[in-house]
């Protein structure tokens, strides 16, 4: 039964964003902030990097508020003002990213200002950007959410956002997938993949995907066809996959970008569920040393080496 | 053993890829012992398992292999100190990837040998060649190969025949 | 495009019995690339590597594949041939038809297919080979030794006999160690100062080693051949110059009263002071905490009756930087103190055991003092409360050792031989004595070892008893052991005068420490991880550094002294060459393409991937990359294989050549 | 039992009731090397005809049926103290409650009486009760063993005291417990729990 | 740390202190009161079902103790306990459930409710130690115990197993005299402090308890103890009730009479002996209080 | 030639095609995704929702073999690809936002070289548009002086009827020969009232004005601010009707491999990239602007159209929430 989701803070939530991004960039704390501010269709959000205390006014959080601007700090940050601190809205998947960056040395904590954001869920990439959030708008990632309320950020704006209980979807999804013989999962990802077409959205939005130089884009070797038919899409995704393993926070960017509809986060969640079964890994707002497939320990698990 | 009497229909593409120092070693023993295996596996050196990328088995399989067989040192016997230990976390969660995806990990087999273990090497490589020789062909990645976006797809006869003798 | 030789090699006939050579000869020349190919019956032999050496020039040949037997054994024949030729070594392969192919099948079309694709194999890969060149490394000829235990003192001694110079770091403010403490040593009940004095001498005299006592370690750089390490040198307040060991200093010293650490807290020293007698250097060293001058700014009073004038209370600690070569690492052991935390352990020591308060309770290293004729009785056994000879004296072994529930889950191995040997020390001292020990199993293997312990029971009259202690406690002036004997199955109880907790052995306190500042691995007790257990037992993985005595594991003194000889040895080994010469089989990072996430420093167990920072010409920094340090790289590719965008590559297994041998098959 | 041989194969180590007890106490049996300090520190050693530590050992050799013979098990105070000062994590103090747990369900076969009359009245008594009921423990605990003038001395001076109270308040949610029993009994019954 | 000025427990008393330890119930009451402290008693609490339910039905004395913890986690604080079996069963529980997840669900199931284990559980001398704190604990001594020289026996309960009461270190443990010294007593070093009194065969094998109780009756006396103080009413029972009939087996004269912490605690805040229940002592303790001139 | 046919005889038409062996491509789901693909029924065809994907890769597909070669010893064989063995096609149920592109297409392969595998694919194919009836807030092809209803690029245009069934035109030869091939199922128009149709909610752009300041305005500070947050990807390039960027890659072994032709779009950090390393559109606002300017200025240059059908199809997926419709909106209202 579909039931809405309490978003009600949302709106002093960014009331108190925009305070505090006024503050600190009239303060000079930050050069530049990456927040979310309102689009043309109705409802809809979009990133944006504002610079001057004025342009405050412009931040919002709302359940549109979709996309993890971790990536802006790391593919993108060229691009982004570079003196001084740089700014950020998270919300507790983020976070978690950012956390991920940091442990990989790609972002470091004194460099970024964290605004986190408490969070009780954003809308499914399937719904008009206008839909009322609810247990059934809602995007899959939240209904495994376990972090409403970020912690560690250098603000949070005092409101505690009500968590649904919700079906886990992945974990579903997952648990059926894992119950089909090998050929009927293959039959499964087979379809799924047929229908990727290589634009790279999964990679270009994904925080980890930060490699300047892409193993799926080389020619010299071709380790994994660049051309977009079915051989070549199965091998990036599982590539993919395999690289994000341990990695991965769930933000479920690359799911909800795919122009194609493909369940990308189904592979990382399932990743994730093996770390954490296997290694006790989980990802969450630490910042490790090293990541579960950087270390070992001599007890690991080889039940499958003869 | 296997029996070179013995006529199959079907010659498994077996691919080995190891470590110099333990499996590889492990062969060159079997084979100054004058072990007897079947012919089916192609062994690819490397200096430790630690070397072997996840990629290269996708790779194996993408080229036409039916089984993959990766192989090191024992658990403390590495000769770079720990470079099997890396390699045992990450074949771990890679072969439950393959699994995931659908891969039958039947075709997939793991294992320590050491440069003392020229019987262990036959007996995996026996194995492996058994269980995929009753498994049939790997045709998945086969077919994937052969498959087009429907777009590019150009229906002709000879092309569908192709597919079919997969 | 490449012009590839193909050599096939009949091996007698052990190949080509099972393997028609010819015709791989004749299916491998069609292959892309293949400009020459051919069969000869021995190509290792003389005749066979001339046929190879003139097709390369005749040929103009830039690629060989030789098919014969395992690269394990002819790669360096071939590739010193290909080498002789002209071509770089590493343009030459090997395709294993032998161990892989004609002895381990019979069926000969079979067998001759699989060697046509093994050599294709080959071919493929060999095309991708590049041109490597050798990695040479100077060697710095003068070696650090860590630690001036007789572990130190036995390879320096080694290592400078050779010819080279040696510098020597002890914490201490005397070389010694743990040896300079012992009474007598087992199994043959030597006086300790006897045999270890004479080497303490030898090792001040050595004009090739140069002695930093009171020092420590700071700052390890470089690698094998060349290391630079800074030595911190502590303030002594004493120039070691100048004074001339006549000891007046610490005659006149007000502050008598601090307990001697050498004498177990048993004796007392002044706040000047040498740590015994025998010390060396024979230097007193000032204990600022305790010195009335550095307290208060008052006293003075050694410096106004050192003749010489060394005493200075300006000095400074200083950093001295020393050039290396190899490092040997011998920084010994620590006892397990009972009332101690042991590392990754939740409890506090042995509460049950008095907590240290009973003053006649004592460990093993404060009996050998109190037997030691150089100790703080002159030999006598004497009870530490009261100063009586105890009558009664209990031994209880495994204090710590064998303890997982204390987080020491090993055996320290030479307990059971000192327990015996403080049996006989007893025996000998109190005759109307009687010696009582605890144990659990006794472990005495080792050249006469059983056979002393043997003798503690039949000749020196000690009474073993197969069980542990559950507790003691002060009653009267006895002290309660509660014990058991599990032979007979009953509880037993014991009044003693004294007892002696044998003590486990376990690493010097901050052994991690030093270990992170050498870049050397160390197990989960903090003992220095050798290379190989059965192999390599004295080199660390690390190249360049090498191990002696109980800062490896618990070790008793005759072991101690082979592993510093053997550590010596290998430092001499290392340093008969003046430049060190490796295969180039080692990671190179594409710095245009590293984005700087160090995965590959996190999983590389050599420590060869450092930080480098990327800077335009302005000095601007662009980016942090990873670099790997050819010295110290040993070549096993994790890295590579962890590195998500494939930008640190190992020569001679890059991921072109494996990718070209997989689209081979 | 105690006199006769100990005949050792691979049919006399019953390997499955060692995992019982290790399953029910949560702690390794083979792990303990026999050093004795649980024999030496416990304070009912003088008592038991086994010492733990030979309890720990039979159980190594699968001689559970010597152990379960004997009186030692019922004799254990559980002071813990074994289960403290044991080098090597072996729990000691819950192997002796597992293996009482097992004699249970191996229907009576130990000899010592008291201890186990004792407690199943004060199981009963919870059963019935939801708290303790001492006097009516002593008072059913001496009718059962048929010692009905044990401290007999002690009774008027601790009824005086206040020591005693004859009546005694049940709980209000009696039923909670009962279902507690069932439960487990049910879970029992079912397999689910040892 | 910050300590709150109003603090408020929740308690569970035990069996014992509603029927033979009723003087350690009302002392600590009545000495809580004195110091600002609120108990407020657990709602139909049940038997712990204390060394006989863990003796042979673990699975029992869990859901026991796990039903315990879900009433108590009902009432405001943390959970004081004054009995040491309650307090080591209700420890054990949290300790056992939370590493084995095995027994978690089947305890679970048994009492058929999520399991409450994060809720603190407290004996009365940490309160005192702790929470409280020595210091203010002092400051509300207004008649401090002068030259009593009290043997402080902990039994067995109280810190062992190892990792699990975490009440003080595990073999030397140093609370009790702490608590008792800073309410002006001196305390005596003896040897059988923690030696076990044998409780658990009172009713069973009393012939043990008077051997052991013996011994450790002879330890205090020997160390020149005026008194024996305990934190549970099981060694309590044995210690005094069984007094004279130790007396009679060894032919010894002990005459110690032991007291509740609560109870010399409460006495040095001033309670009277209405209110510490000290009529109810076995060992009558008037004597020597009044030759101390504490009466 | 106007008609009218029921949607039975409509499906009955496509059934009847692909038991002809004609291929017929429609709207269909594909694993919950709707994409113009070959049906194997009539039944499958959905009418409802617009597909992910335009239908120009029914002539330029999302990648194709162009040649194929073999090596042996110093030999190489080359096989070209023979673009007669392309299938007869009917593309069906083709949105005017898609339809009304194909043409646009035509003017750029067919220039100085001329695309045989995109020409020949044209030739062999029959396009039957559909009117559209619903719009979503991203639709603009009004904006850009379209219409749901516009008929340019079909062959054939059918428009739903309030009372059921389609009203059909035909715009063409190939129109007419279908209609004819299969008359019985065609029949009068009936008179009745057509769906309403679509009303996207967006003002006209003054598309001359827009081409006037982008001619005056390849340097300007605002490009940065509109694509700042462009992450680099090529799903707007991809799903839009118009873009036609490819790359060609060779893929294969030492012994045989293939050429093929791939989508590729001027958002790809790499598109530009020089062998030397040298990269032109060396930031994403550099890339980003050349989309704009190829769609609403270059092409027109040199074809002069405008190569935005306003589908709306960019802004839906773009993961950033870039919206065209906004920018040329912006750059519709600036003062030159």
């Amino acid at each position: 039964m579909t039931k809405p989701i309490d978003t009600s803070i949302y709106t002093a939530v960014t009331d108190a964003i925009r305070t505090e991004a006024q503050r600190i960039l009239s303060e000079g704390q930050v050069s530049a902030i990456v927040g979310y501010a309102a689009a043309r269709r109705k409802g809809s959000a979009q990133p944006i990097v504002i610079s001057q205390p004025d342009d405050a006014a412009k931040l919002i959080f709302t359940p549109a508020c979709v996309n993890n601007l971790a990536v802006y700090l790391t593919k993108a940050k060229k691009e982004i003002p570079k003196s001084g601190k740089i700014g950020i809205v998270v919300k507790g998947c983020d976070l978690k990213a950012l956390s991920g960056l940091m442990g990989e040395s790609q972002l470091k904590r004194e460099d970024i200002y964290l605004i986190g954001v408490p969070c009780a869920g954003v809308l499914a990439s399937t719904v008009q950007p206008a839909t009322e959030l609810t247990t059934d708008s809602i995007a899959p990632k939240c209904t495994e959410c376990d972090a409403h309320l970020p912690t560690g950020c250098d603000f949070v704006p005092a409101q505690t956002p009500v968590a649904a209980d919700l079906e886990k979807k992945y974990a579903a999804e997952i648990t059926r997938l894992e119950a089909l013989t090998p050929a009927e999962r293959w039959a499964y990802w087979k379809e799924q993949f047929s229908k990727c077409i290589k634009c790279y959205a999964c990679r270009q939005v994904c925080p980890f995907c930060f490699c300047e130089q892409c193993l799926c884009d080389r020619n010299k070797p071709q380790m994994v066809d660049t051309t977009p038919r079915p051989a070549g899409n199965t091998a990036w995704h599982i590539v993919r996959a395999m690289h994000l393993a341990g990695r991965c926070a769930g933000c479920a960017e690359c799911e909800r970008v795919c122009p194609m509809d493909i369940p990308l986060n189904l592979l990382n969640r399932k990743m994730a569920k093996e770390l954490k079964e296997l290694y006790d890994h989980e990802a969450g707002f630490e910042v490790l040393d090293k990541g579960p497939l950087n270390m070992f320990t001599e007890k690991d698990d080889q039940s499958f080496i003869k | 053993m296997h029996s070179e009497k013995q006529k199959h229909t079907f010659e498994p593409k077996i691919i080995a890829f190891v470590c110099t120092w333990c499996t590889y070693a492990g062969a060159d023993l079997a084979g100054t012992s004058r072990m007897q295996y079947p012919s089916n596996v192609r062994v690819l050196k490397f200096p430790c398992t630690g070397r072997i990328d996840p990629v290269f088995i996708l790779k194996a399989f993408q080229q036409g292999a039916d089984g993959v067989l990766v192989s090191g040192c024992h658990p403390g016997d590495c000769h770079y100190i720990a470079g099997n230990f890396h390699a045992r976390r990450r074949f771990a969660v890679f072969r439950k990837l393959l699994e995931f995806v659908g891969v039958d990990l039947n075709r997939l087999q793991f294992s320590w040998v050491s440069a003392a273990e020229g019987g262990k090497w036959v007996e995996v490589v026996t194995d492996l060649t058994e269980k995929v020789r009753a498994m049939g062909p790997m045709t998945e990645f086969k077919e994937l190969a052969m498959e087009e976006q429907w777009s590019g797809a150009i229906d002709t006869p000879e092309l569908k025949e192709a597919y079919n003798q997969i | 495009m490449s012009r590839i030789g193909v050599f096939i090699c009949h091996c007698g006939e052990n190949i080509s019995r099972t393997v028609d050579v010819e015709r791989v000869a004749q299916e491998v020349g069609k292959l892309p690339g293949v400009a020459f190919s051919t069969d000869y019956k021995y190509m290792c032999s003389d005749p066979g590597q001339n046929l190879l050496k003139k097709a390369i020039q005749d040929q103009k040949l830039s690629h060989i594949v030789v098919a014969a037997c395992s690269p394990r054994m002819h790669e360096k024949t071939f590739r010193k041939a290909v080498e002789a030729a002209g071509l770089n070594p590493f343009l030459c392969e090997m395709a294993n038809i032998r161990e892989h192919c004609s002895w381990v099948h019979e069926n000969k079309e079979e067998a001759t297919v699989k060697a046509v694709e093994i050599v294709g194999m080959m071919v493929e890969r060999v095309k991708k080979n590049r041109v490597l060149p050798t990695i040479t490394v100077p060697v710095t000829k003068r070696a650090l030794v860590i630690g001036g235990g007789i572990a130190g003192i036995q390879a320096a001694l080694d290592i400078a006999d050779c010819g080279h110079e040696v510098i020597l770091v002890e914490r201490e403010p005397s070389i010694g160690g743990h040896m300079a403490q012992l009474s007598e040593t087992f199994p043959t009940l030597d006086c300790s100062q006897c045999i270890m004095t004479p080497k303490m001498v030898d090792v001040a005299n050595h004009p090739r080693i140069k002695l930093y006592t009171y020092s420590e370690i700071e700052l390890v750089e470089g690698y094998i051949g060349n290391f630079q390490v800074t030595i911190k040198r502590k303030a002594r307040s004493v120039n070691e110059d100048t004074c001339t060991g006549c000891g007046v200093c610490m005659e006149k010293c007000p502050v008598r009263k601090i307990p001697n650490k050498f004498d177990c807290n048993l004796g007392m020293r002044p706040a000047i002071y040498v740590p015994f007698p025998q010390a060396v250097p024979n230097t007193p060293v000032i204990d600022r905490e305790n010195c009335i001058k550095f307290k208060t700014g008052k006293c003075g009073l050694c410096q106004k009756v050192c003749g010489p004038g060394a005493v200075d209370y300006e000095q400074e600690d200083s950093l001295v930087v020393e050039a290396v070569g190899a490092i040997v690492v011998a920084t010994g052991f620590d006892l397990y103190t009972i009332d101690e935390k042991p590392k990754g352990s939740a409890i506090k020591g042995y509460g049950e055991f008095g907590h240290g308060k009973i003053p006649d309770v004592i460990d093993g290293m404060t009996f050998e003092r109190l037997a030691s004729a150089s100790g703080p009785t002159g030999g006598k056994i004497l009870r530490p409360s009261d100063g009586r000879e105890p009558k009664q004296i209990v031994f209880i072994q495994c204090i710590g050792s064998r303890a997982r529930e204390k987080g020491i889950s090993y055996c320290s191995k030479v307990c059971c031989m000192y327990t015996a040997k403080h049996t006989m020390l007893y025996h000998h001292k109190v005759h109307d004595g009687q010696a009582y020990v605890f144990f659990m199993d006794a472990r005495t293997p080792g050249k006469s070892y059983d056979e002393f312990w043997r003798r503690s029971i039949e000749e020196e009259e000690a009474v073993y008893i197969r069980g542990m202690v559950s507790r003691l406690y002060q009653k009267g002036d006895k002290i309660v052991v509660m014990g058991s004997d599990i032979a007979v199955g009953v509880q037993v109880e014991i009044e003693a005068d004294m007892v002696v907790l044998a003590t486990a052995v376990q690493p010097q306190k901050g052994a991690d420490l030093l270990a992170q500042k050498l870049g050397i691995s160390y197990d989960k007790y903090n003992f220095y991880s050798e290379a190989h257990a059965k192999l390599r037992p004295v080199e660390c993985a690390t190249a360049g550094i090498y191990l002696a005595g109980a800062c490896q594991g618990p070790k008793d003194i005759p072991e101690t002294v082979g592993q510093a000889s053997a550590a010596a040895a290998k430092v001499m080994t290392l340093f008969s060459k003046d430049k060190l010469e490796r295969e180039p089989i080692v990671a190179r990072v594409k710095e245009s393409g590293c984005v700087g996430c160090f995965a590959c420093k996190k999983v590389c167990a050599y420590g060869a991937v450092e930080e480098k920072e990327i800077r335009d010409r302005q000095g601007n920094l662009i980016k942090t990359v990873a670099f790997v340090n050819p010295g110290v790289c040993a070549g096993c590719g994790t890295c590579q294989a962890t590195c998500p965008s494939k930008c640190v590559e190992l020569d001679g297994y890059t991921d072109e050549q494996v990718i070209a041998m997989i689209e081979a098959l | 039992m105690k006199k006769k041989k100990m005949i050792i194969s691979q049919e006399t180590m019953d390997v499955d009731f060692v995992r019982k007890v290790e399953a029910l106490s949560g702690t390794s049996v083979r792990r303990c090397f026999q050093c004795g300090k649980c024999s030496a520190g416990c304070p009912m050693g003088t008592f038991m005809e086994h010492p733990p530590n030979r309890v720990v050992r039979l159980l190594q050799l699968g001689q559970w049926q010597r152990v379960l013979a004997g009186r030692s098990i019922w004799y254990c105070a559980s002071c813990e103290t074994c289960s403290t000062r044991c080098p090597n994590k072996v729990h000691l103090a819950s192997i002796m409650d597992a293996l009482r747990k097992l004699s249970w369900d191996a229907e009576g076969a130990s000899k010592e009486s008291y201890v186990q009359l004792a407690n199943k009245l004060f199981l009963q008594n919870i059963r019935t009760y939801g708290r303790q009921y001492e006097m009516r423990l002593a008072a059913v605990f001496n009718v059962k063993s048929g010692q009905f003038l044990k401290d007999l001395m002690l009774g008027p001076k601790l009824f005086a005291k206040g020591k005693l109270k004859v009546f005694h308040s049940k709980n209000k949610n009696m039923s909670e417990i009962e279902k507690i029993f069932t439960r487990i009994e049910e879970m029992r019954k079912k397999g689910e729990a040892l | 740390m910050s300590k709150p000025n109003i603090m408020e427990y929740s308690y569970y008393p035990g069996c014992s202190l509603h029927a033979s330890a009723g003087e350690y119930d009302l002392s600590t009451r009545e000495l809580f009161k004195v110091l600002g402290i609120g108990l407020t008693e657990v709602p139909d609490w049940f038997c712990c079902g204390a060394t006989p339910a863990h003796n042979v039905d673990e699975l029992l004395s869990l859901s026991l103790c796990a039903k315990n913890l879900e009433l108590a986690d009902k009432v405001e604080g943390d959970l004081a306990v004054a009995c040491a079996a309650c307090f080591s069963r209700l420890k054990t529980t949290q300790h056992v459930l939370a590493e084995s997840d095995v027994k978690r669900k089947q305890v679970e199931k048994a009492i058929d409710a999520p399991l409450k284990l994060e809720g603190k559980v407290k004996h009365l001398l940490e309160i005192l130690a702790t929470d409280l704190g020595l210091e203010r604990l002092a400051a509300a001594v207004n008649k401090p115990l002068s030259g009593l020289k009290v043997a402080c026996y902990y039994g067995c309960l109280l810190t062992r197993p190892t990792d699990v009461t975490n009440l003080d270190c595990v073999e030397a443990p140093t609370i009790m005299e702490r608590v008792i010294e800073a309410a002006g007593a001196t305390t005596v070093p003896w040897s059988h402090r923690m030696e076990c009194c044998g409780a658990n065969f009172t009713l069973s094998r009393p012939g043990v308890v008077i051997q052991l109780t013996n011994a450790i009756l002879d330890s205090a006396k020997a160390a020149g103890a005026d008194c024996i103080m305990v934190g549970c009413p099981l060694c309590h029972g044995n210690l005094d009730i069984r007094q004279k009939e130790i007396e009679g087996v060894y032919n010894v004269e002990y005459a110690l009479p032991v007291f509740y912490l609560t109870q010399l605690v409460g006495l040095a805040t001033g309670l009277g002996p209405d209110k510490l229940g000290l009529d109810a002592m076995i060992v009558n303790p008037t004597p020597l209080l009044k030759e101390k001139q504490l009466l | 030639m106007q008609k009218f046919i029921s949607e039975q005889n409509l499906n009955t038409l496509l059934d009847t095609l692909i038991a002809a062996g004609t291929r017929v491509v429609a709207p269909r789901m594909n694993a919950g995704t709707p994409l113009y693909e070959p049906l194997t029924s009539a039944a499958e065809m959905i009418t409802d929702q617009l597909p992910r994907r335009s239908a120009k890769e029914a002539f330029f597909p999302v990648c194709e073999d162009i040649m194929t070669y073999e090596k042996e010893g110093q030999k190489v064989t080359v096989t070209d690809i023979d673009p007669s063995r392309f299938p007869e096609t009917v593309l069906v149920g083709v949105r005017p936002c898609d339809a009304v592109a194909i043409p646009v297409l035509d003017a750029v392969f067919s220039w100085d070289y001329k695309d045989e595998f995109f020409l020949e694919r044209r030739k062999k194919t029959t396009i039957v548009g559909l009117a559209c009836t619903t719009a979503d807030d991203a639709c603009f092809c009004t904006a850009v002086g379209l219409s749901p209803d516009e008929t340019k690029g079909s062959d054939l245009f059918l428009t739903p009827l309030e009372d059921g069934g389609y009203d059909c035109r035909t715009y063409s030869e190939k129109g007419e020969t279908l209609v004819n091939r299969y008359p019985q199922l065609f029949s009068e128009p009936t008179g009745s009232k057509a769906v309403p149709l679509a009303e996207p909610q967006i003002e006209k752009f003054d598309l001359k004005k827009v081409k006037a300041w982008l001619d005056e305005n390849f340097e300007n500070p605002d490009w940065d601010s509109i694509a700042t947050r462009c992450v680099g990807c090529g799903a707007c390039a991809f799903v839009c009707p118009a873009c036609h960027c490819f790359d060609i890659v060779d893929e294969g072994t030492e012994k045989a491999g293939k050429r093929r032709k791939n989508w590729d779009a001027c958002g790809f950090s790499k598109f530009t990239n020089h062998a030397s390393g040298h990269n032109p559109r060396d930031q994403q606002p550099k890339r980003y602007r050349n989309r704009i300017m190829h769609k609403f200025k270059y092409y027109d240059d040199k074809f002069g159209q405008t190569l935005c059908s306003g589908c709306g199809r960019c802004i839906r997926v773009c993961p950033v929430g870039i919206d065209i419709a906004q920018i040329v909106e912006e750059i519709n209202k600036k003062d030159i």
